[in-house]
């Protein structure tokens, strides 16, 4: 997968996301047998509808450099306030289609409650702070940058 | 030396402006960046501005050699 | 993969859990692209420690038939409480190793909230709900049966 | 006709006892199945029980038929 930006926990790529290989691939790695009981993963795929229209395609921008520090520092803070053994992003950017996946957030810990937690904390603090936008294409080919991520504690 | 400048998303379309290098004289402030950059084009209420890559405020103090950027709410996720 | 029992939604399985293979395969199978935004998965995975002592293997029981409908039962009412498009959870059973997944639990929603919370209810109702039992083997080769699960809301 | 009896983990061990088929005499509760099979031997304060493969209590009804478990709290997950 050809990737715009990666460190060990934080990549940010322009091609195809598969999430489940990125998982599979990234537990190999990193993570060490028996050392973890709790995987607690999120995966973000793009719709065909958004408040209420249809959307026939995205675009996904991203400020090269910031986004990457920015997410690092969100793990940070994760690591800080929770007990976990590894942390994943990985974000699509470029063109994408339905269906396509666009984010994966993934958090390795000893006991479930610290994945879960991280996890979700991990994914509001990427759709409230990491620099990415998103520019939607409906149906009838006009487009239009979605203006604001909801909250996803009180959807 | 110079400051550099980079708009994102809509507001790249805003000010029809992806990226540019302007001189310090005058600039001491994020506010200033803008008024140097935005001419009379007034900041939209939600913008967010970064110096250096780490989120800034309008009174933010800039120098020479730094990087602003201004953008909208982020979308991602 | 063997299956001791399946429906669409609910296997219990005496070999190998790849929980990532799992997930492309139910995904693909079962779920539209560009219908749902948010997959929220979780993976409960057999650590060689625990209740500080070293644990070098594990025996999991089940009650066949009882197991699987249980199981079901909490899916639909995760089903009732959340709007979820698909929902799975594989559960292993038999002698397993430290580092092999025990279970995967996944929900599939338009929107993340749903999918977090449902995967993360889900867990707990499986843990406090569904028959099975573990028994550990230590060091030394002696057997215990854990005597009950940790509630997973307040670790 | 007659009850299945079943049980499992430590439950098992406890009472040495996979699965057995009682007859209906006598048997009218859960807590009848248990004296059935467990004989002297008291019930567990945590024992789970499930008539037909549901959650029950000791004071459930059975019948003719039915499929009667006992178990320890579970452990899954």
């Amino acid at each position: 997968m050809a990737s715009a930006h990666s460190t060990r926990s934080v990549k940010v790529v322009t091609e195809a996301l598969d999430p489940w290989q990125e998982l599979a691939a990234y537990q190999s790695q990193h993570l060490t047998a028996g050392k973890f009981g709790a995987t607690a993963t999120f995966v973000g795929t793009m719709r065909d509808f958004n408040e209420g229209d249809d959307v026939t395609g995205m675009t996904l921008e991203h400020y090269p450099g910031m986004t990457e520090a920015q997410l690092q520092r969100i793990i940070d803070e994760a690591q800080e306030q929770w007990p976990l053994e590894e942390v994943l992003i990985v974000h699509r950017v470029g063109p994408i289609l339905p269906g396509d996946p666009i984010v994966l957030v993934a958090c390795w810990s000893a006991h479930r409650a610290a994945a879960f937690e991280a996890c979700r904390h991990l994914m509001e603090a990427l759709k409230s702070r990491a620099p990415f936008w998103k520019k939607e294409t409906l149906a009838d080919q006009s487009h239009r940058w979605v203006e604001k991520n909801t909250d996803g504690y009180h959807a | 030396m110079a400051i550099k400048v980079k708009c994102f998303a809509s507001m790249r379309e805003y000010l029809d402006l992806s990226e540019r290098e302007i001189g310090i004289d005058g600039i001491s402030t994020v506010a200033d960046v803008w008024r140097a950059v935005a001419g009379d084009k007034p900041m939209p209420d939600n913008t967010l501005c970064a110096v250096n890559q780490s989120q800034a405020n309008a009174a933010f103090s800039v120098s020479s050699g730094d990087e602003v950027a201004f953008f909208p709410p982020v979308t991602g996720g």
